[in-house]
């Protein structure tokens, strides 16, 4: 007779559930049906999107990277005072934002596995230090994006939006290689404990230092698309990025304590997040009371979806 | 020159000297037992041959070559596999996930090949009779589940060493029947099997050399054929066990604890000064059983005759009902926490007068329970992690008492407890029983629930199937009753 | 003298903005949480109200952050307004957001302290912040006889008022050469931040004569911290804006005074634009200028019943708010 | 022989009774902190100065009220993301409830406390029922509760402080404690003691260092957490009612931020977010080491940005220091 199971697994799909939710219900307001707006509400999250998919990683492993705001920032702001709205520029911008995405992931990564401080601990300082870099850099929008970069974030291919499309094509991505490659399985090993990952032969730090620097890779890419968005290198705009991306992850299932949650999750909620503000400035709500409803949702989605038990980080 | 060779090997930790200049040589194609008191350094030395730890001193040769493992990848791809004695499974992942972590077969594409994992899994799960389902979650296991699950990801690894750390401490009777089996089945003249554990039994029954340990020093090692069970509890303890004193009648009043059970009996008594045993296979239900009598589970239930409803634990404790957990990880340590605030845990509202902590005769209780267990610690301040598997149980086997049960509940009280100290904590159960407590006793060692009860009721797939009073039962009915009509032969 | 004065100046033909009554008016703020943006946008109900032809105010807080800024724009051409007043969390970062706008022929006013050239500002109702800073350190150095050691608090880092108020005073300074800027630091429009950095000033520096700090909410933390160290009486506050709780320092103090920062820029953005919407030629940008207030005529325009966080304004008394 | 087997072979030489492992942990953070005041007496003499480091106490002391709240939350296994939006409330609240009358300022008082309670009684019950990730939850609760002060409030700062409200929070007593530190050091202080030698604290180790494991030592999880945040708003509103005393800002946004700083000052002073581990002593010292090391870069008269590099690599290296003093392998 098999060994048999202890307790029913909790459901995590409650995110699928609210989106459905929230999607019904805005489909009474007329604006809200009309293509054009449904396009700007998934363009509109594009960036928010990567960034979240990349958090997911970090989250899923059982860290945290709160550094991932001011990174965009510093790219917005590089890319745009690099490629100055020269087209030509694009590679070397793109290479730059890239690159720079990477190396600072790196070097969390690094220094997570050197320090053994607590990631939300470093990634606070990383975060600060990045800040300061920044403003060292500028304290005023630089530069302009190229109309390429502008055409990633606002245009459209074939009648579509791009950006939503490349979206999907990341978290396609991400989706296979968490569930379907030996890297993503380890991810999640060392989410559920990293001591035990170990004992299993996989190289724990390895895989901490890859996970940050896929989320520095998605912060640049979040970056270019933010870029895109604002046109100027505005050294305040990753401000906050590092938040909502974790609280979109944790809304989508996946659970702070590590080892168990989805990509597809993570995009819903941050579908249900855009489509909040998009609803709610429709419905022409006071901003204030728009504020306290948003907080309302992230609690009630949590509560539907509770990826929790009691604990911080769970 | 051995197979392994170990030359002088210590490990210290800040504070204590786990091991102390260790040798240690076995060759190929044996079973090499390695015993010892709780704290004796087994694990210890089996973390570090498993690149867990790395030691402080010393040497380890395997086939003649220095090997120093600096993880335990290094091991696993030297072909040591272990059975952690602490289960080491991933909560979050399936059993197949689990076993083939870190080797998963891949695709051309160089994806993972899911069908592949899970067929090799069920291949491997069915030739070693494993019941285990792959695509469950480790995470909802039972105990034993999980021990299966690191004994099969420990078989699945073509070893040049296998080391089991007390694989059966969780494991009820038929399982460790067929890890025995399995056992029997492996060796070979490539393989080197080191086997820890605290039931000379199976010692006896598997092993082909000996090596004791005691206070991180090597004592002997000796072939399992020119030694008596007798000497070996000397070598490993340092004095004999003592003879028993026979188990006092319970006194004949009324049930003190009553219960309704599904199957015959259909209900479960016990009186004050009463061992009631349970034997069962491994999911046969005690442990649920035993749960709900401690508040975990609604259960229909009677104390001195009056019906109660428990809403949780604390309502347990508030009637005298205590409960020793077998999960001594996930729910019986406070793991950062020191021994003697894991010793007093439950115990706080006696130790406390208008919700302040008297701490000293916090300090007085704790270290008078823990020292009758016999506790080797590095202070009562040393976080309860630190210590031994069977020092653990001891603490949270001193938390149980010192709550003063009227009815004590323990599941699988003695799990890798020495011999000196199971010895102590039978003694302990007696003096309970003769004070006047009733104890509920859930083991899976047939011996021990044979020894100590006055009645043994045998569980099987959830229900009770039947009942013995002491002397009638044997080792043999009791296990038929457990593992109920067997298609086929006995 | 001010911010490019022939671009201001510029007239912009506003003929394909010209529609019919009834409007509708978007409001996109970057930010709200602030009062004397409060009061701003209390001056625009009350102009709209004052007008039978808008029919609606639509109003989005981006709460600091350009990005939805840039969303609550696109939402409100969803919603199809017919004028969008704005002020920007970064001027530059909406401007592609703002060109949309007028792409679709809704005309866009930048509202307050801030002035904006570029295709996606139609025009620009406006307090010139480099005039301000100007009037803000002359007044200050004439206080302090033309000589000594100042500090200067400005808003948040990269902002258009800390860029501005901070290049006027670097210009000013230069006509008087017995005038030394030991440190320019940023408060964040915060009277608590403004006091900690103040507190270690006080620390680095023996002595400091003069604190350059337009901002009243600020003001009032830096004088807070010179009081707390025996150092007021040494130093000269320059005039602060007409932050209430500003006027009632300089009303206790008798020093100090206000160069003002009029909230009813809200007033005059809604007019421009409606003259917009009637197709009227404008100028590109439209000045609200600041006066001086003298510390001994502050009591016309303090309010002492009143709490500290509240300005200094014209609204009918039905319109300040609650 | 056998009476050394009845006795535990444990040297009860040991320490004070540990509640989380030895001392070393606990005052490694004091080391550092030590450290970086000797680092920062080099730079300026300020460092030295009484009266400038009961200065900086006070300056501490709004962040660390809600800081004393939030790591008993997480010694308990939670955390509290919605303190920082409390204070501001609170700040508000208190505000505007006294109205500039020196009479209205005890039940101005009473009231704030009573609302930060309602509001940490509302996460902790949320939170108990629905064991929904803490994290989320209370950044949730701060975002609404934003959203509830700015609706109060109308988006500027109402409210006027009653005379002699921060005149007395802020004299300093023999002309060099100011009330509001000794305030907070007092705070701290039952915070400890509380810790130490009540079975509320211990059981906030127990349930923090395995949920499972206290609820069959017979503790109850759910009403412990529902205490804990509780306690948290209330000592929230308690800092919000201090940075009102200190600084007489209560606009909506007082607080922002502050949830991060009191966060920070928790993980530097050794409680983590498994639980069981740490408490309010060493977020005290980690508290401290924050705001020396920003005052330290302020004092150094060293711009913005270069101050934000360096006090990110301050509390990095301050962290690491403190790992590595209290690590074990
Ligand atoms: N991480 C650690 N830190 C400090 N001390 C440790 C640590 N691990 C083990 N020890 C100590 O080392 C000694 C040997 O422990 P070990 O686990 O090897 O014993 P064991 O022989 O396996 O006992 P058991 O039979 O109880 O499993 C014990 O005194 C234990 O307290
Ligand atoms: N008849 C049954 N049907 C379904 N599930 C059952 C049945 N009996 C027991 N279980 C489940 O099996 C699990 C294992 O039971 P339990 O742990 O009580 O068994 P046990 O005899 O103590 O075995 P172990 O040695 O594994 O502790 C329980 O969680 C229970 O939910
Ligand atoms: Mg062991
Ligand atoms: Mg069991």
């Amino acid at each position: 007779m098999p060994v048999v199971s202890r307790s029913m697994r909790l459901t995590d799909r409650g995110i699928y559930w609210v989106l459905a939710a929230a999607l019904a219900a805005a489909g009474l307001i007329p604006e809200f049906r009309s293509l054009g707006n449904l396009a700007n509400v998934a363009t509109q999250s594009a960036a928010l999107a990567v960034l979240a998919v990349g958090q997911t990683f970090v989250i899923l492993c059982g860290l945290i990277d709160l550094s991932v705001g001011q990174l965009t920032g510093l790219i917005v702001v590089l890319v745009c005072d690099v490629a100055a709205g020269r087209d030509a520029m694009m590679a070397p911008a793109l290479l730059l934002a890239i690159g720079l995405g990477a190396g600072s992931g790196a070097v969390t990564g690094l220094l997570n596995n050197r320090l053994r401080i607590h990631p939300l601990i470093l990634t606070f300082g990383t975060m600060s230090v990045l800040q300061g870099i920044v403003f060292t850099y500028t304290d005023r929008s630089v530069g302009r994006a190229p109309a390429a970069i502008a055409w990633l974030a606002d245009g459209r291919l074939l009648g579509l939006p791009v950006a939503p499309l490349l979206v999907l094509v990341l978290a396609a991505g991400a989706h296979v290689t968490l569930t379907r490659t030996r890297f993503g399985m380890h991810v999640r090993a060392v989410g559920g404990g990293r001591d035990n990952a170990r004992r299993a032969g996989i190289d724990t730090d390895r895989v901490a230092a890859t996970v940050f620097v896929i989320s520095g890779v998605s912060a640049a890419i979040g970056g270019l698309l933010v870029a895109g968005r604002l046109g100027v290198g505005y050294p305040h705009a990753g401000a906050g990025f590092e938040l909502d991306a974790i609280v979109a992850v944790v809304l989508g299932g996946t659970s702070l304590a590590g080892g168990r949650g989805s990509v597809a999750g993570t995009v819903a909620a941050v579908l249900l997040l855009g489509l909040t503000n998009n609803v709610l400035n429709l419905l022409q709500i006071s901003s204030f009371i728009q504020m306290l409803v948003k907080g309302l949702i992230v609690i009630g989605a949590i509560l539907v979806n509770q990826p929790g038990g009691r604990r911080a980080f769970a | 020159m051995a197979f392994l060779e170990i030359r002088g090997l210590s490990k210290t930790f800040p504070g204590v000297t786990a091991l102390d200049g260790v040798d240690l040589s076995a060759e190929a194609g044996e079973v090499h037992a390695l015993v010892g008191a709780n704290g004796a350094g087994k694990s210890t030395l089996m973390l570090a041959l498993a690149g867990v730890l790395s030691p402080t001193a010393g040497e380890i040769r395997l086939a003649g070559v220095p090997v120093a493992f600096g993880t335990p990848r290094a091991a696993i791809e030297a072909g040591v596999s272990i059975v952690y004695q602490e289960t080491s499974a991933i909560s979050e992942m399936t059993v197949a996930e689990n076993i083939f972590l870190g080797r998963e077969p891949t695709t051309r594409m160089g994806l993972v090949d899911r069908r592949r994992l899970y067929e090799e899994t069920r291949r491997l799960l069915d030739r070693h009779r494993l019941p285990l389902d792959p695509a469950a979650q480790v995470g909802q296991l039972t105990v034993a589940g999980q021990q299966l699950v690191e004994i099969a990801r420990a078989l699945s690894i073509a070893a040049r060493v296998l080391i089991l750390d007390e694989p059966t401490a969780v494991l009820s009777l038929a399982e460790q029947r067929n890890l025995f089996d399995i056992i029997a089945g492996l060796k070979g003249p490539r393989l080197l099997i080191l086997y820890v554990s605290h039931r000379l039994e199976e010692i006896f029954a598997i092993a082909d050399r000996i090596t004791v340990l005691r206070d991180g020093r090597k004592v002997t090692t000796v072939a399992t054929a020119d030694l008596r069970q007798a000497d070996l509890v000397r070598l490993m303890v340092g004095h004999e066990v003592r003879e028993r004193i026979p188990l006092p009648a319970p006194a004949a009043a009324p049930p003190l604890l009553e219960a309704r059970l599904n199957g015959s009996p259909p209900r479960l008594e016990v009186r004050s000064g009463e061992i009631l045993g349970f034997a069962g296979l491994v999911g046969a239900g005690r442990s649920r059983l035993g749960r709900s009598l401690a508040g975990l589970d609604p259960i229909d239930l009677r104390i001195d005759g009056r019906p109660v409803r428990l809403r949780s634990p604390a309502d347990g404790l508030a009637h005298g009902i205590v409960y020793l957990t077998e999960d001594r990880k996930r729910e019986g340590l406070f793991d950062n926490l020191s021994v003697l605030v894991n010793a007093t845990a439950a115990a706080l509202p006696s130790l406390s007068r208008f919700g302040v902590v008297r701490l000293a005769a916090e300090r007085r209780a704790g270290a008078a329970i823990l020292g009758r267990l016999r506790l080797v610690a590095r202070s009562l301040a040393a976080p309860v992690r630190e210590l031994s598997g069977g020092n653990q149980q001891k603490v949270i086997l001193g938390r149980a008492l010192l709550c003063r049960p009227r009815i004590l509940v323990c599941d699988e009280p003695t799990r890798g407890v020495d011999v000196g100290a199971k010895d102590e904590i039978y003694d302990l159960l007696l003096e309970l029983v003769r004070q006047g407590v009733a104890i509920v006793l859930i083991s899976s060692e047939l011996k021990e629930v044979l020894a100590l009860s006055h009645r043994v009721l045998v569980m099987r797939d959830g229900a009770a199937v039947r009942e013995f009073t002491a002397g009638e039962a044997s080792e043999h009915d009791v296990l038929q009753a457990a593992m109920g009509p067997l298609p086929g032969a006995a | 003298q001010g911010v490019e004065t022939a671009r201001v100046q510029e007239t912009v033909t506003t003929a394909r903005f010209k529609k019919a009554a009834p409007y509708r008016v978007g409001v996109a703020a970057g930010y709200l949480s602030n009062s004397w943006v409060v009061f701003c946008l209390q001056h625009i109900r009350y102009e709209a109200s004052r007008h039978k032809e808008i029919s609606e105010i639509l109003v989005t807080d981006a709460g600091f952050n350009p990005g939805k800024q840039v969303a609550d724009i696109e939402d409100l051409i969803s919603k199809n307004v017919n004028l969008i007043l704005y002020w920007p969390v970064d001027e530059k970062a909406i401007q592609p957001a703002l060109e949309k706008a007028v792409a679709k022929g809704i005309p866009t006013v930048n509202t307050g302290g801030g002035f904006t050239y570029g295709p996606g500002t139609v025009a620009n109702a406006f307090i010139d912040q480099v005039v301000l800073g100007d009037m803000v350190a002359r007044q200050l150095f004439k206080d302090m006889r033309g000589k000594g050691r100042i500090i200067a608090m400005l808003p948040i880092a990269g902002t258009t008022a800390a860029v501005d108020q901070l290049a006027a005073l670097r210009t000013a300074i230069k006509e008087f050469p017995q005038i030394e800027l030991l440190s320019a630091e940023y408060g964040d429009w915060n009277r608590a931040k403004a006091k900690q950095i103040t507190e270690n000033l006080l620390q680095r520096h023996p002595r400091i004569d003069g604190v350059f700090s337009p901002a009243g909410q600020m003001s009032i933390g830096v004088a807070e911290a010179f009081e707390e160290a025996g150092r007021l009486k040494e130093v000269v506050m320059s005039p602060g804006d007409e932050y209430n709780g500003w006027l009632k320092w300089v009303t206790k103090h008798g020093r100090g005074g206000a160069v003002t920062f009029p909230t009813r820029v809200g007033q005059e953005a809604v007019r421009l634009g409606l003259r917009i919407l009637n197709g009227e030629p404008v100028k590109r940008g439209l000045t609200v200028p600041s006066e001086y207030i003298s510390p001994a005529s502050i009591s016309r325009y303090v309010e002492p019943k009143r709490p500290d966080d509240w300005w200094a304004s014209t609204l009918p008394e039905e319109w300040k708010p609650k | 022989m056998s009476t050394e087997a009845e006795r535990p072979r444990v040297r009860m030489a040991a320490i004070v009774s540990g509640l989380s492992a030895g001392w070393l942990e606990r005052a490694a953070i004091w080391v550092v902190l030590l450290a970086l005041l000797g680092v920062a007496a080099l730079f300026s003499d300020a460092f030295v100065q009484p009266i400038y480091l009961f200065n900086m106490v006070r300056q501490a002391a709004p962040v660390g009220m809600a800081a004393i709240g939030v790591t008993l939350v997480m010694v308990m296994g939670g955390v509290d993301l919605s303190v920082g939006a409390v204070i501001s409330l609170a700040a508000v609240v208190a505000a505007v409830l006294m109205d500039g009358q020196a009479g209205n300022i005890g039940y101005a008082l009473a009231a704030t406390l009573t609302i930060g309670a309602a509001i940490g009684f509302a996460n902790g019950v949320l939170i108990a029922w629905n064991r929904a990730s803490p994290f989320i939850l209370t950044l949730g609760t701060a975002v609404a509760v934003y959203g509830l002060t700015q609706i109060y409030s109308g988006g500027t700062a109402r409210g006027i402080v009653a005379p002699g409200f921060r005149e007395f929070f802020n004299q300093r007593i023999g002309g060099l404690v100011p009330v509001l530190a000794l305030l907070f050091l007092a705070a701290a202080s039952l915070a400890v003691l509380v810790q130490r030698t009540t079975r509320f604290g211990r059981s906030l180790y127990l349930v923090g260092s395995n949920p499972g494991a206290a609820r069959l030592a017979g503790l109850h999880g759910a009403r412990l957490t529902v205490a804990t945040y509780t306690l948290s708003g209330l000592l929230a509103a308690l800092g919000g009612i201090t940075l009102l005393a200190r600084s007489g800002v209560s606009s909506t946004f007082a607080g922002r931020g502050f949830e991060f700083d009191a966060l920070a000052a928790v993980v530097l002073g050794g409680t983590t977010f498994e639980g069981g581990r740490g408490g309010v002593g060493g977020t005290v010292a980690g508290l401290l080491v924050l705001f020396v090391a920003f005052n330290l870069v302020n004092i150094l008269g060293l711009n913005y940005n270069t101050q934000r590099v360096v006090a990110g690599v301050i509390i990095i290296v301050a962290s690491a220091a403190y790992t590595l003093l209290t690590s074990r392998r």
